[in-house]
């Protein structure tokens, strides 16, 4: 077992631990740490996979921002002080059949793809050839993208305007 | 307005005494008049000033409100004097007149006991709301153990 | 003008916060329960009492020989100011007469003690909207510094640095040791020119306009109704300062600026202020320039607890103190001590004007306002 | 062990980090001394004085009571969160210097991104400052949590807008690149742009540092010491030493980023030393706006960056890319 591949377990026994955290735990903001743990861990299997740029894009984005945004929705819709924000599940029943369907689907996809190729070694600057890729092969979803994201944040603004 | 001219105003009013000499304007009003001889040195006299309202205990003779206001413009000083008269704790409040009041009531409620009725919030304001007593009462003794100290 | 709103503890997106009593910028033992809604604030109740001495049931207890070192006790921070308004009650039943000396230095040491005060003042207020840990400290560490040569100079005439006893009934107590005037021009002149240094950090300062400009606004017409005096009043746009419309001890005789300014918010407080700073220096100036010579008391040295006997009557007696009107309301009865007393303290009345104007703004500015108030709690608690 | 011809990648990493990590160490306790020296030459003060010859030994003295404090834990707190929040604050500040090269091949890892790698460690901070804000249950640190939020949003964009201009002009993210590419012309000296984008980047990074004038975190004339406020003993000292690290992490990178990074007169040797003197320098732009200015308010920072310093920097961002799009078409 070499480096690459002990790093790969820890990772992955940390990423599942602490994403099944986020739904097993009682209280919210403990869920809401699990969550930034979860994507910090898949980070990491990123940055072992020798893609530092989406290791690091996905740490800025989603661990500093996305969980910036959801604690903050957390403070501003609910009750601040005083009782602890507690979650508890329900439909469980429900909930597992959904699980499990995902599950047999992404083992499914994992299974046809034939991942288990050797992985090819990385020569070139991958964060260069990404942003090239970005701006020429891949500009059209790129920039539509870009559309629809602002078209997000439009309505957003929309919806958070303080009422007249 | 000068200060003869307020003396001249003030003495119209019936019920009233107005103290002669001094360069302040004394007034000695009955309790039931106070809010309203107020609201008359405010508007005509224009002692739009609230510099400070206490209250003095004359013994026997009971206590007595004495309030100062002011008109800054004009230099007049008017000093509302009012007997609460033997045992009579109840004094109307100047609070809806000067907003200044609402302290000093309070203050003076604390250190006399006297009820300002129409005041918005007659609470304790220097000592604690388990205090007993009313320390400034000439009647109070000072060496009073006061609890948790008894 | 905004009320005082009813404080509704209830909302649920309500956070209620203790600002105080033992809070960095209570400026003493000052407590505010704030009723918040996010950072801003929707109610307030002040709650003060927490330094009540029990000054006026002591001063019954008291002889008028005795009173005046406690006096300095309300106003800590301007000591001369509440003794010079305790004497002057006493001397206006008594129709005792002061010597022109004594009035000169009496005018000499009050001046001198509004700089000084001021000068905490500004330390205080640049620390509260700067912080311990940065701009604010490095203003409130000069304004120490020059308050220090002030401190030097009281000490050099009575001995203490923070509460005087410098006063007595009928004039004062010690008259200037040789070499204290020189010590004061100097004082005054690198006072003057470290005043233009704190300006040059302020004045035009972007971030000092952001905190304080219409920031606590108070109108002319709520700062009268509530009695709120001295710097604060002339603020808000009412020219009145005691030492020009009822001058005291020989106040008249001195040429001296009474800055008004009219938005009444926290700005306007600083630049009245910062007038009254060089106002103040000119007077001391004065001063020193014309003392005359002569007895420093109209009556002997104590020797006994009642040798001031005080006939029946009563006064008012009020003072231009850096924080505003001081004021002592005395009766007396005959004897060698008060039947009642009565302080009006500045700080109570300025105050009081809190709950009036913090309704509606952040917590940030609480302590500008706060500041800009210059409460001195001895005095708000008495 | 007995040859050392052949030490294996991993062993080189693990004994440069151990190397970085303990001259940042010293470094860290030292830079408190300095800007305490600093803050009280500009107060007409002297400082700390007593320990050691001219208070040399103060921040020694001052770790070794951090030690030996009592660790208070609040009966209300979120124990696990508390106990945990300083260590999770206290990680990313430390990190940021592992993409550090404090001369050429001297660094734990030299990454392809490390501008970038940079700027996402350090946005992680603000995991451990909520965690500190919200698991004290204090009001205080609370209102303090909710203010970091809305700082740290507004001001990593700038921030990355600002480091992103020498990024643009080296045409790498890697840090070494960025250093060579200004052996040459310091970037800090590209006429306008350098300038201005160094401005941006020293405003954003006192925000980002939530350092005066724009410390409302702390706000201690407001807040106390806000998300701070229930810390004592060792866990206060990680906080503390997260955010010195923070500060000296950022005075690095715009030491790299717009002065040149090593380079400098004398032998190659001396690079270092002259990292860390601009770094110092760049550290001591900050404490000296630090003891300047009076604090400003939230909404007042916030449209401070949302609507002057977010514009301005995109509108630099353009400008460099126009600039270098048309040196590069005089150029061929």
């Amino acid at each position: 077992m070499n480096g690459e591949v002990l790093a790969f377990w820890v990772l992955a026994v940390g990423l599942v631990g602490s994403a099944l955290n986020v739904v097993l735990s009682k209280n919210l903001f403990h869920s809401v740490l699990w969550l930034a743990a979860a994507l910090v861990g898949t980070a990491g299997i990123f940055i072992a996979l020798d893609a530092e740029f989406l290791g690091a894009v996905q740490v800025l984005l989603y661990a500093g921002g996305v969980i910036t945004v959801v604690v903050f929705a957390i403070v501003v819709t609910e009750r601040l002080v005083g009782e602890r924000l507690s979650q508890t599940s329900r439909r469980i029943l429900g909930g597992a059949v959904v699980a499990v369907g995902v599950l047999a689907m992404v083992l499914n996809v994992i299974r046809r793809s034939g991942i288990d190729m050797p992985r090819p070694e990385m020569t070139a600057d991958i964060t260069k050839w990404m942003g090239i890729s970005l701006l020429t092969q891949f500009l059209l979803p790129f920039e539509l993208l870009g559309v629809l994201l602002l078209a997000g944040l439009l309505a957003a603004t929309y919806f958070a305007r303080p009422e007249e | 307005m000068t200060s003869d001219r307020a003396r001249a105003l003030l003495s119209q009013i019936t019920g009233l005494t107005v103290a002669d000499g001094g360069p302040a304007v004394t007034v000695h009003v009955p309790t039931e008049q106070l809010a309203s001889v107020a609201a008359f040195v405010k508007e005509t006299i224009g002692c739009a000033f609230f510099a400070f309202s206490t209250a003095i205990d004359h013994k026997a003779d009971g206590l007595e409100t004495v309030a100062y206001v002011e008109n800054l413009d004009d230099n007049i000083t008017v000093v509302l004097r009012a007997k609460l008269g033997a045992g009579n704790i109840c004094c109307p409040s100047l609070v809806p007149v000067y907003r200044g009041a609402n302290w000093m009531e309070r203050e003076t409620y604390d250190m006399f006991g006297v009820q300002f009725e129409g005041h918005p919030d007659l609470r304790r304001i220097l000592l604690s709301d388990d205090w007993d007593g009313h320390p400034l009462l000439k009647s109070y003794a000072v060496d009073t153990p006061y609890p948790p100290y008894r | 003008m905004s009320e005082v709103r009813e404080i509704d503890y209830t909302g649920s997106e309500r956070l209620t916060m203790n600002m105080g009593p033992q809070h960095p910028s209570a400026h003493g033992v000052f407590r505010a329960i704030l009723t918040l809604e996010g950072e801003k604030i929707v109610a307030v109740d002040a709650v003060i009492g927490y330094l009540h001495r029990c000054h006026e049931k002591l001063a019954e207890t008291l002889a008028y020989v005795q009173y005046p070192s406690i006096a300095s006790k309300t106003d800590y921070v301007a000591a001369m100011a509440s003794e010079l308004a305790y004497v002057m009650a006493a001397e206006k039943i008594g129709q005792f007469e002061v010597p022109k000396r004594a009035q000169y230095l009496r005018v000499a040491v009050n001046e001198l003690q509004r700089v000084a005060s001021h000068l905490l003042w500004l330390g205080t207020w640049c620390l509260d909207m700067g912080g311990a840990l940065g701009g604010g400290t490095s203003v409130f560490l000069y304004c120490i510094r020059e308050r220090e040569q002030i401190l030097d100079l009281f000490e050099s005439l009575v001995g203490a640095r923070l509460l005087y006893g410098f006063h007595q009934v009928g004039g004062v107590r010690y008259d200037i040791p040789t070499g204290w005037v020189e010590q004061c021009r100097t004082t005054m002149d690198l006072i003057e020119q470290r005043l233009g240094e704190y300006e040059s950090m302020l004045h035009d300062n972007a971030f000092f306009e952001m905190r304080t400009r219409g920031i606590g606004v108070i109108s002319s017409q709520l700062a009268q109704d509530v009695g709120v005096c001295g710097p604060l009043l002339r603020a808000s746009g009412v020219k009145y300062d005691l030492r020009r419309n009822a001058p005291y001890s020989s106040y008249e005789d001195f040429e001296f600026a009474v800055p008004v300014e009219t938005e009444g918010d926290c700005h306007a407080r600083y630049r009245v202020r910062m007038v009254e700073f060089r106002e103040s220096i000119r007077i001391v100036r004065q001063v020193l320039d014309g003392l005359p010579e002569g007895p420093i008391s109209s009556r002997p040295g104590v020797k006994s607890l009642a040798q001031v006997k005080v006939p029946k009557g009563e006064a008012y007696a009020r003072v231009e103190g850096p924080r505003g009107e001081v004021g002592c309301y005395l009766v007396a009865d005959g004897t060698n001590k008060p039947y009642r007393m009565k302080w009006r303290g500045a700080s109570f009345s300025n105050l009081a004007v809190l709950p009036h104007i913090i309704p509606g703004v952040t917590v940030a500015d609480v302590v500008a306002i706060m500041g800009s108030v210059d409460p001195v709690f001895g005095e708000v608690d008495r | 062990m007995t040859g050392t011809s052949a030490m294996s990648p991993l062993l080189v990493a693990l004994i440069s980090g151990g190397v970085v990590l303990g001259a940042l160490t010293g470094l860290l306790a030292y830079v408190t001394l300095l800007e305490r020296k600093f803050a009280a030459r500009m107060q007409s003060r002297v400082g700390p004085y007593r320990v050691g010859p001219h208070g040399l030994l103060q921040p020694i003295a001052d770790g070794v009571k951090l030690l030996l404090k009592e660790h208070l834990v609040p009966d209300a707190a979120d124990k696990g969160v508390f106990n945990l929040a300083p260590v999770i604050f206290f990680i990313p500040c430390m990190l940021i210097f592992a993409s550090m090269p404090f001369a050429p091949g001297l660094g734990v890892a030299d990454l392809n991104i490390g501008v970038l790698f940079f700027l996402a460690v350090s946005s992680m901070e603000i995991v451990g400052l909520f965690m500190a804000g919200w698991g004290s249950n204090n009001k205080y640190a609370l209102i303090s949590a909710m203010r970091a939020v809305n700082q740290i949003i507004s001001y990593d964009l700038p921030f990355v807008m600002a480091a992103l201009v020498p990024v643009m002009l080296a045409g790498s993210m890697k840090l070494s690149d960025i250093a060579t590419a200004q052996q040459g012309l310091w970037f800090i000296a590209y006429p306008v742009i350098g300038q201005l984008a160094f401005i941006a980047f020293i405003v954003a990074g006192v925000a980002a540092e939530n350092r005066t004038p724009f410390d409302i975190l702390e706000a201690e004339s407001e807040l106390i010491a806000g998300f701070r406020v229930e810390y004592s003993g060792m866990k206060f000292a990680f906080i503390q030493l997260g955010e010195y690290a923070h500060v000296i992490g950022t005075s690095f990178l715009g030491a790299a980023l717009f002065l040149g990074a090593w380079a400098g007169p004398g032998p190659s040797w001396l690079g270092p030393l002259w990292f860390t003197i601009k770094a110092l320098l760049v550290f001591v732009l900050f404490t000296w706006v630090r003891w300047s200015f009076l604090r400003i308010k939230v909404d007042q920072i916030l449209s401070i960056s949302w609507k002057l310093l977010l514009p301005l920097t995109l509108l630099l961002l353009l400008a460099t890319a126009v600039v270098i799009v048309i040196r590069s078409g005089a150029g061929v």
